[in-house]
């Protein structure tokens, strides 16, 4: 990845000072699917914050990671809405089909299965995003044809 | 109130350390004897009035004071003297490495000891049989 | 082009009077309909209008925001005879536009009422739109978001319009202070006192913050405003910073909104070009302007302090509000912050009065709120009714009740992870700021999750703990340690490893989470579990005694077995995920309790209550 | 100045003055962990709970942490009411299950009566109770090597990516600072280790005991102007010099 001159691009966006950081971040994360480790040094150079405040920002929300996703994200929302509807139940179904935990990768690099604390499309409950395709009204069986497409 | 000082009149010393001993006692940590904030030298020839006496000279423009990260030296109006802020204290022991004259001393596991003149009732002087210290 | 004071007005007129009357076909491309296909219905009816010689003089498409009922999705409308299409597919395009030239409507894509098996034809006759007061909603659906004359056509600016043409901003403040407008985030704070302290805060800049982090999971009232009127957001925020003098601006945005983010940054463009937002607004003295801030995907962030920190670039934890942030908030500086409904509810004050506003709803909560009624209702979407509007009437009359004819309801969720579960005998509750909270609950920014009995009420209490517990920001102990023992005390009770003296240690880490927190979050964790304690306790007994989840829900403690009414029609044997269910046509079917895992998939669907959900042994 | 009352004592203040700070110097006593006067309050703890009222509260009051509650005019402030008590007792019930083997909070939670724990425990060497004086202090006053990362129950004080840090310059001050002795630093000989990196002690010039780590040196030489090889004389050394110096003055 050609990621010095994407980090460029992306850091002259804003100005030079904390409240950029957030948004930096977004952009970054964007771009690479994940923050490369390798550029949060200049990230932190860029705002003055220091290093070990950057990887605090950036574990603390979820919106970042430092590794890198899987070609097809699967999220899965457990909003209440969801949760009352079953969500509990295709979290469960898509773990066992895709063998890994909410949170993880699988080894091929295919698949990362998260879950997502509600996306505010409630009336279409359960739902399930793949990348940024929304799926409502989602059942368990449903995710045979979602595992396929995602191929 | 006018700023007394610490006065110092090495040629009347005789090196007996009751200064060091009265300041230990005087900053106890637990119970037990503190490190002396006050240093008694012997003439190496035992020249008498060649001893010398080291203690803190409550700097004007301090180096410790400059080199604490957390603020945690401060002059007492009162007295004049820089006390030592344990509360404040970060235990970085910047300010045992800035001092030239070797008078802030580290405590292994504690706070760096600083004379603080004992608030305004010096102990070293009230033991020191020879007057080679007065608070005046 | 920039407009003034002296050339808005007439601007405005025009707007208007190409509305008026307009031809014109919406299609929704809210997030629900988009999901479900709506732009691909937008253009495929562009296509057809296309082929069939209409241009844009004859009739306009527009892509609106969303009509808050997202269950019948996608949604195309055709104006001015509001004629209701639900459920559109992009197949429908041609008999859309063929009955659109012929003047009449599309019978099959109408709604059709429930009970009366009648089409109905305009949306103001649907009993879901009918008994709704859609102020804060007042735009959405109906102007192209994208589309800034669309919006001044309907009125927005106006309001600004007049208040920099004939208010002071002391006038200003004064008409929302009387309006007795209310925080419609959830705290319920007057914002006109708010404002006021703000206004009297030495220190300059000021900042005004739109907090559009809504993260109460199963509330969407602020996405769709963002998304479908955020001229109406943009306005209520300029009027506030007129009435406080600040010229400094922020939107707090979810990251989980991507199109409110859209919206938003195309709004703020297109009223900069206007001359409504930045240096000299509509050629006066005062200046403001607006910039989005994203959020990072941390339900505290919608905690103002802890929002304010997010925005300064750090991590979001909150701090104790000993110091108003209308004293130091963002940068240390006076701040006023509000959610996006109240900003929204700002012009509508201005233009027509404080009167006017304060004429609708209860003694202490004036005007509208908008709700997302959602889980086990017929007919989920977004509501807009009068404050003190009693949850029945929400529930059952405009959503439309339980769906499922051997449901009932046991419980609604009011007020997200802060607020509680309130049983059948509360629903005559008015929904106002003040009876839900005396009641163990609260409004809380207007999210409604219906539930009924498939729900077991100790599982939507250890939802929302484990929600609560990767939320928590870890700052303070009551709530970092407290919420992780919480949940582990219910996970056992679930589990059935409960024990009754259990309930009194859920009763003491409800108390030092309230008394000992820091922050809201904290404080107001424990009520989803005092509630349900509350109104259910017999449920938690059930599970910790009987070993007997009778909602079928709790896996350890339900199983699942085929009774005599069984008919054999193998419904249930089609839809088991595990295939653990045999039988023949029509002979008595048997669940294989070993491969079994109780997801209630064939409860759901059995037409003949053939299905018993018994207690853990049977 | 504006006059209050703590524990029925009438007390004199400055306006906006933190109540910890007041009580401390009236000698009531308030429990803290996370406070450190070097860095600003954060009220992380918990345990400097008070009970605060005002005549015209009509009976009203609320708990509010000590440490960055503002005094003003008239406010009544109780330190020692069963509530505060309980709520002080349940956050340590809390802390000891988090760090059982922490000498310091086993010691506070026997003197709130605290004898039977009954919460789940976890590990016993975690020592860590997150109060955040380490990170404010090193993020604040020091280089900021370290921070507070993650969020929630996963968050921990750690360097960036859990890697030796290239600004730590190893003052120890995090580990000094800590109320628990949670964070581990060793130092033998002319090498001091901290967050797994190891730093060389400079020798004394004079006699060669160990003074400071270079790095903390060139940091302090950069605050105080003063140059870097004057910090590499021990303490001995210089009162010895000193001494060394008077010889020649003229008394």
């Amino acid at each position: 990845m050609a990621t010095n001159i994407n980090l460029d691009d992306i850091l002259t966006r804003y100005p030079e000072e904390e409240a950029s950081l957030i948004e930096i971040l977004h952009d970054i994360q964007a771009a690479h699917r994940h923050l490369p480790r390798e550029t949060m040094k200049t990230v932190a150079e860029y705002t003055g914050v220091p290093l070990s405040r950057v990887t605090a920002v950036a574990t603390f929300y979820s919106a970042f990671s430092f590794e890198p996703k899987g070609e097809t994200v699967i999220k899965i929302c457990m909003g209440t809405a969801c949760h009352v509807k079953g969500a509990n139940l295709i979290k469960g179904e898509a773990e066992r089909k895709l063998g890994i935990k909410a949170g993880q990768t699988t080894k091929d690099g295919k698949f990362t299965l998260e879950v997502v604390n509600c996306v505010g499309a409630c009336a279409m409950a359960p739902l399930v995003i793949q990348n940024e395709q929304y799926y409502g009204k989602f059942k368990p069986v449903d995710l045979d044809k979602l595992l396929r497409t995602g191929e | 109130m006018e700023k007394k000082l610490l006065h110092v009149y090495p040629q009347r010393c005789t090196a007996c350390r009751n200064c060091e001993i009265a300041c230990s006692f005087a900053h106890p940590i637990d119970g037990k004897a503190g490190v002396a904030r006050i240093k008694a030298f012997g003439d190496k020839e035992g020249r008498v009035g060649h001893n010398q006496i080291v203690v803190c000279m409550q700097c004007e423009d301090a180096a410790c004071v400059s080199a604490c990260p957390a603020n945690a030296l401060w002059r007492n109006p009162d007295t004049g003297a820089i006390y030592l802020l344990e509360e404040r204290c970060i235990r970085c022991h910047s300010c045992v490495a800035a001092c030239p004259f070797g008078n802030m001393r580290p405590q292994a596991d504690e706070f760096p000891s600083k004379c603080d003149v004992c608030g305004g009732d010096p102990a070293c002087v009230k033991f020191c049989p020879a007057n080679a210290l007065e608070y005046k | 082009m920039k407009l003034t004071l002296d050339t808005f007005h007439k601007f405005q007129k025009e707007q208007a009077a190409r509305l008026e009357g307009r031809k014109a076909i919406t299609v929704c491309c809210g997030t629900s309909c988009r999901a479900k296909g709506g732009l691909d219905v937008a253009s495929a009816i562009q296509t057809k209008l296309k082929d069939a010689g209409l241009d844009e003089n004859a009739v306009e498409l527009t892509q609106t925001g969303c009509h808050g009922w997202c269950e019948m999705g996608p949604i195309v409308t055709v104006e001015p005879e509001g004629t209701f299409y639900q459920q559109v597919k992009v197949e429908d395009a041609d008999a859309i536009v063929a009955s659109y030239t012929k003047g009449n409507a599309e019978e099959k894509l109408l709604y059709r009422d429930p009970t009366t098996r009648q089409r109905v034809a305009s949306y103001h006759a649907i009993p879901f739109y009918a008994g709704q007061t859609r102020w804060a909603l007042r735009n959405v659906g109906r102007v192209d978001p994208a589309n800034i004359n669309d919006s001044i056509a309907r009125g927005s600016y106006v309001a600004l319009n007049r208040a920099l043409t004939s208010m002071t901003p002391e006038g200003v403040l004064n008409e929302v202070a009387e309006a007795k407008l209310r925080g419609r985030g959830g705290g319920g704070f007057d914002a006109g006192r708010k404002w006021r302290s703000a206004a009297k805060a030495p220190g300059f800049p000021k900042y005004i913050i739109c907090n559009g982090d809504e993260g109460d999971p199963g509330a969407f009232m602020d996405r769709t405003i963002m998304e479908g009127d955020p001229h109406g957001v943009l306005e209520g925020m300029i009027l506030a910073a007129f009435a406080v003098g600040s010229n400094q601006g922020y939107i707090y945005v979810r990251q989980e909104y991507p199109l409110a983010v859209e919206h938003l940054r195309q709004a703020i463009k297109d009223a900069h070009a206007m001359g409504l937002l930045g240096d000299n607004i509509l050629g006066t003295e005062f200046s403001f302007d607006v910039r989005i801030a994203r959020g990072g995907g941390a339900f505290v962030c919608g905690e103002s302090s802890a929002l304010m920190r997010s925005i300064e670039g750090k991590v979001g934890e909150p701090r104790a509000k000993y110091v108003h942030a209308t004293d130091k908030g963002l940068n240390d500086k006076p701040t006023v912050l509000n959610n996006v409904e109240t900003y929204v509810n700002v012009p509508l004050i201005v233009e027509k009065g404080s009167q006017w506003f304060a004429n609708t709803g209860t003694d202490k909560s004036k005007g509208t709120k908008a709700f997302s009624v959602v889980g086990k209702v017929l007919h989920s979407g977004l509501i807009e009714v009068p404050m003190g509007t009693t949850l029945r009437e929400l529930i059952f009359d405009i959503a439309g009740g339980i769906p499922g004819k051997n449901r009932q309801f046991k419980a609604v969720q009011t007020g997200g992870p802060s607020g509680g579960c309130l049983p059948e005998k509360m629903l005559d509750l008015p929904v106002d700021f003040d009876s839900l909270a005396d009641n163990g609950s609260m409004m809380g920014s207007g999210g409604l999750i219906v539930m009924d009995d498939r729900n077991c009420i100790v599982d939507v209490a250890r939802y929302f703990v484990h929600f609560l517990v990767e939320e928590s920001c870890g700052k303070c102990v009551p709530c970092r340690e407290g919420l992780r023992h919480l949940l582990d005390v219910l996970e056992r009770i679930t589990q059935g490893k409960g024990k009754m003296s259990d309930l009194d240690t859920i009763e003491r880490l409800c108390d030092v989470l309230e008394n000992g927190s820091l922050c809201a979050l904290g404080k107001s964790a424990a009520n989803p579990v005092r509630s349900t304690l509350r109104y259910f306790r017999k449920e938690y007994e059930e599970h910790i005694n009987e070993h007997f989840c009778k909602a079928g829900v709790c896996p350890a403690l339900c199983t699942y077995k085929i009774n005599d009414q069984c008919t054999g029609c193998t419904l249930c044997a089609k839809v088991c995920p595990t295939h653990c269910i045999s039988g023949s046509r029509k002979e008595k079917h048997v669940i294989d309790q070993a491969k079994c895992i109780q997801c209630g998939s064939c409860f759901d669907v059995c037409n003949f209550n053939a299905i018993d959900i018994l207690g853990s042994n049977g | 100045m504006i006059e209050l009352t703590i524990d029925g004592k009438r007390v004199q203040a400055r306006k906006g003055e933190h109540l910890l700070a007041i009580a401390r110097r009236e000698g009531v006593e308030i429990p803290t962990l996370c406070h450190h006067e070097a860095v600003e309050p954060s009220g992380a703890c918990r345990m400097c709970m008070v009970e605060v009222t005002r005549p015209d509260w009509e009976g009203w009051s609320k708990l509010v942490t000590a440490c960055n509650f503002p005094a003003e005019e008239d406010l009544i402030v109780r330190t020692r009411t069963d509530k505060v008590m309980q709520t002080r007792k349940e956050i340590l019930e809390l802390l000891i299950a988090r760090t059982p083997g922490s000498q310091l909070i086993a010691e506070m939670a026997r003197e709130y009566g605290l004898d039977h724990p009954t919460l789940t425990v976890g590990e016993l060497s975690e020592k860590c109770i997150l109060c955040d004086i380490c990170t404010r202090v090193c993020q604040n006053l020091v280089t900021g090597a370290i921070s507070r990362i993650n969020r929630g129950v996963e968050k921990e004080v750690n360097t960036p990516f859990a890697e030796v840090s290239d600004v730590c310059i190893g003052c120890l001050a995090c580990a000094k600072s800590c109320p628990t002795d949670a964070i581990e630093f060793k130092q033998v000989g002319l090498e001091r280790t901290i967050w797994g990196r190891t730093f060389d002690l400079v020798p004394c010039t004079q006699c060669g005991a160990p003074t400071l780590p270079k790095e903390q040196a060139e940091w302090l030489s950069e605050r105080t102007g003063m140059k870097v090889e004057e910090y590499f004389v021990c303490v001995k050394c210089k009162a010895a010099q000193t001494a060394r110096t008077y010889e020649n003055i003229a008394w």
